[in-house]
């Protein structure tokens, strides 16, 4: 009972530099806003990016971005449809929006399916827009695509940290390269995550402060990059040469 | 038609049995198809004799449809997938993403959505026989 | 192959009048600190509580409470150990907060075994704090819980009341209870979820602002209780008469 | 001992089976149970003698042991649980919930925490026979 699709995700990914998923463990920290501008950002910067959203139950990238009306090209596989020069893949393609409750296995048969159909071409790098939870994305993700590599996203909360240490061990005893820790929605009043992650082995690359002008600008790529979220981001960017 | 890249899995799949298994030429492959996503058996046939090559360049496909059956989680109920009661986009939309039916069918007995694919989901390699 | 553990958790909830999900689709909207608080205060009024954490890969309510150094009982199953008259059960008496990473399958396998050997006896109420996304956990709640009744809760954010959107489709396909939606983490900028509830068939129960206290009160329950946040919290519950 | 809920989930199901099948009694009940979760068997026996009537009074328990093997997910590695290589701790947290074997039991062969359990993970019924 051999599945076909498993080797055909190696072939697919071939030209793909890197592989970056934006993870956290914990949910509602900035994933999906992190993927979305780290995408715009790497794609201004002149790279090929593709981005993925992996949240199957709860998309988000395409409301952040502003993505409506776009379908796959079907051409010996599906072609990733382009928007501002980003390959951008989501279920809700498929989905149309409807409600799509999936247990984990079923999560598993479409990420391998649609690795399996996607042809991506040459790309620098391909953002995984990760669900929250330690469960079968993380570990699909790991599993079929052995050179990802990670970057965090955390709160200064010890809800939100608490989760990531564990994702950090779990990484770590993987030996899955982790490029470093971003904390967000910092504000005045919080303690500094940066301070902690001495006791963990990862990197911290940086803060983004609450920015209470980000999500007024959903939908308008122009205006997500001038906001703070933004400029913050892509100092992160600049200093780590991911 | 993304039927050629479930060939090319295909082929990528075999070609390293091939090697694993140290057959000089693979003489068959045994291919089933679930039902559930509607691939069009006649192109992915099309697609392996135009791919097939080196090892594979004799290899006989025998490729055959899997009925698709569904089961409900909540009351246990079977039935049949039935293509011909979507409507086109959603056909379509399953085609690509078997799974997205989660979104669009309900258990014919009690409506509810937590359902498993029985049978039928997807392609799987059931046997390759080749000469050493 | 029958699973003997099915048939048991029936008898194991017997006694239990009262089955909450606090659920959302959405991570990071509050979901934790609202059943933690939730199960405060109807403690508080004199009801006989349970609290389930069913995020086993982030699981949170024990920090929140301040819970430590309890494990249950062995007698006959297992009796939740009680945390100021509160029956409490997580998984981190076994996983002893180490990372756990689990597919969807041991999830359910994991709720299967604790629901099948946990004796709740009487309760009037049993919150669960439900896991992010529309997953695993939400189809075995419903499937091994049919009396249960979900508390969905979101945040002025059309990433967040978008899923949601989506969680109450799914339920009312399932003809599950929604006791209603809960708009936490108000602030003044932000526009209003309950004028959008129309749309969708669930009771609006009232809003909750984002509260810079609430954190440092994390741990200890007398202080938790004092906050905005609860205060705000008992005033939707008094009104909804669970 | 946890072991006495299991026993109650045993009877409890069963007992259900013995009505739906219109049994007027159940002569055998043959229990399988997965050593990962390492019950004691004398301890279930011993609760199911306590727990057993109406239908099932004279009901024969035949309860088997089934080795615990678990398989990488990254390497494909087989191999067995071994309790003796766990600290007691751990040992019990395994006993009540198996699935936390992810937090404490990595791959011999590669390290990795995906792994799932090809068999004896836990308890189940493998037939019920009786008299009608
Ligand atoms: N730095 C920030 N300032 C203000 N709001 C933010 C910031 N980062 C994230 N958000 C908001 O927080 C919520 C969660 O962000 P999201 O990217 O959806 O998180 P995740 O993908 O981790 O669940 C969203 O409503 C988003 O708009
Ligand atoms: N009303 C509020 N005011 C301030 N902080 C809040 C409020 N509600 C939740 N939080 C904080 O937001 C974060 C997410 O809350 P949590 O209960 O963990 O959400 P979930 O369980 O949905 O993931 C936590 O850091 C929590 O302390
Ligand atoms: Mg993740
Ligand atoms: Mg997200
Ligand atoms: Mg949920
Ligand atoms: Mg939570
Ligand atoms: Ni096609
Ligand atoms: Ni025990
Ligand atoms: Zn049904
Ligand atoms: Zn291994």
């Amino acid at each position: 009972m051999l599945d076909p699709r498993i080797k055909a995700i190696e072939h697919r990914l071939s030209q793909v530099k890197n592989i970056i998923a934006v993870s956290s463990g914990k949910g509602g920290v900035g994933k999906s806003v992190v993927s979305s501008i780290l995408a715009l950002i790497l794609s201004k910067k002149g790279y090929k990016v593709g981005l993925m959203d992996l949240d199957f139950t709860s998309p988000s990238t395409h409301l952040i971005l502003g993505i409506k009306g776009l379908f796959p090209e079907e051409k010996e596989g599906i072609i990733p449809p382009t928007f501002e020069d980003i390959k951008f893949m989501s279920i809700v393609y498929f989905s149309k929006d409807k409600a799509l409750s999936l247990r984990g296995q079923d999560f598993s048969d479409s990420f391998i399916e649609i690795l399996a159909i996607t042809k991506w071409n040459k790309l620098d790098y391909l953002i995984l827009d990760m669900p929250p939870g330690i469960n079968d994305a993380t570990l699909d993700v790991i599993r079929y695509m052995r050179k990802v590599k990670f970057i965090i996203v955390t709160t200064p909360s010890i809800l939100s940290f608490s989760t990531v240490k564990k994702l950090i061990d779990t990484l770590n005893t993987l030996k899955i390269e982790i490029i470093g820790v971003i904390e967000n929605m910092k504000s005045d009043q919080t303690y500094s995550i940066g301070e902690e992650l001495g006791e963990v082995k990862a990197k911290f690359l940086g803060e983004i402060p609450f920015d209470p002008e980000l999500e007024k600008c959903f939908g308008n790529t122009k205006m997500l990059l001038t906001t703070k979220f933004s400029r913050e981001l892509e100092k992160i960017v600049n200093e780590i040469r991911m | 038609m993304h039927e050629w890249a479930l060939a090319e899995a295909i082929i990528y799949t075999v070609t390293e049995i091939a090697e694993r298994e140290q057959f000089k030429e693979v003489s068959r492959v045994n291919v089933k198809v679930g039902e559930l996503q509607q691939v069009d058996l006649e192109i992915i046939k099309f697609a392996l004799t135009q791919l097939k090559r080196g090892k594979l360049k004799n290899t006989e496909f025998r490729i055959e449809p899997v009925r698709a059956r569904l089961k409900c989680r909540i009351c246990e109920y079977v039935w049949d997938f039935n293509k011909n009661e979507l409507d086109e986009e959603v056909a379509e939309a399953i085609h690509f993403v078997p799974e997205v039916a989660h979104s669009f069918i309900k258990c014919p007995n009690c409506g509810a959505q937590d359902f498993e694919f029985v049978e039928g989901r997807r392609m799987y390699i059931e046997s390759v026989s080749g000469v050493r």
